[in-house]
């Protein structure tokens, strides 16, 4: 799967695109812990964080269903 | 409808010919500009960063959203990404309705709540640092730099 | 202050020069346009007067009382007169501030103000007649024909 | 003086301009009521008009200075 970063977060990860496994029954919360699990600096954007899967936003509970796009949305700030 | 997530300049005159109706004897448009200051900062530039392809999907939805909620004839959203300097448009919206009750309390729905749901961002570049201004509208809360740096 | 009353077709890029600032973050365009039914009327065209030299003074007297009340950086309003068909702008007006809740309150309170204080007329012409509408805004009355002719 | 008429008055008089001698200490309505004794017809008009001297809205007690432009405003309906 497809994880995608933006503005604050992608800075500090140093990426914008990232891939990533996915298991069966994997939610949002299980494919950002895998992603944490190397990058721990990325953890204080935790708190603020919202997801979309294939561009819809979802709480992270959700599920994630194979070869999906998973959008780590820092609170947006546009207009 | 017209959305449109775009490097380039943000024209008024398409904005507002995508808005125009027979029916139509209100048009508002809104211009979000750069300015130079933001909480007693001086402001050098901003750049805006987009999740593109999701944001023109978020802008039709509250675009269709403000029609059937407020009675538009029609409604426009363009939003402006990359280095934008002083004075230069980032955020365009333009509404045609019967009359002008709507036409302005529609376009003022339209804003709040493109701040709040499209998935944009803006950097603040000063003459000694820049910064990513995350969550001020979003999470309401006050409009404060995510982390600085520089 | 940009005010004026022209038989010239209004251009909204005129407008937002005019009221372009670096301290604006937010600016509102509203335009009434001739919209082709009224009262289940259908509309031929319009037809607008006014005393020019007056509209003129009471719209900069307008203004400047908007920039003080809502703390705003810049206004331009500007009227026209002569015949207009449907879908062309009547009225244009052009307000820019630093944030945006005062730039849409402030356009709001300035288009209805200008609709109860300036001296302009409009005279509705349909296929089979005409009248001169007067007074829906500035007495508070029902929006009709002043007196029916044709 | 000139008194200036727009409008459904000015369509009704058939005129858009009229010149009429004023007197000492005359008021609006003194003028008003020397124009409306020949045009009995634009007494209709009466109960809705509002004025301006020189451009400036007045009550119809104001004074009417010599010299000056007195127009006959018929309710507004720009915008």
């Amino acid at each position: 799967m497809t994880v995608l970063l933006f503005a604050s977060i992608a800075e500090a990860a140093g990426a914008r695109r990232i891939e990533l496994p996915v298991a069966a029954g994997d939610t949002v919360a299980a494919v950002r812990e895998r992603l944490l699990a190397d990058r721990p600096a990325l953890r204080r954007f935790v708190p603020t964080l919202m997801y979309a899967v294939n561009e819809e936003y979802v709480r992270d509970d959700a599920a994630v269903p194979d070869g999906a796009t998973l959008a780590l949305i820092p609170p947006v700030s546009g207009g | 409808m017209l959305v449109r997530v775009t490097a380039d300049e943000l024209r008024a005159d398409e904005a507002i010919a995508a808005v125009a109706s027979p029916a139509a004897g209100a048009i508002d448009l809104f211009l979000g500009v750069v300015r130079d200051n933001n909480l007693g900062r001086r402001v050098g530039h901003l750049v805006y960063e987009a999740y593109p392809s999701m944001a023109e999907k978020v802008m039709a939805e509250i675009g269709a959203e403000a029609k059937e909620r407020f009675g538009l004839e029609a409604c426009a959203i363009l939003h402006r990404t990359g280095r934008l300097e002083i004075g230069e448009t980032s955020l365009l919206i333009a509404i045609s309705s019967a009359h002008r009750a709507s036409a302005f309390e529609g376009g003022r729905w339209l804003v709040d709540t493109i701040k709040k749901k499209v998935p944009v961002w803006k950097k603040e570049v000063w003459e000694d640092g820049e910064a990513w201004i995350e969550g001020p509208e979003s999470l309401g809360m006050q409009q404060a730099p995510a982390g600085l740096t520089g």
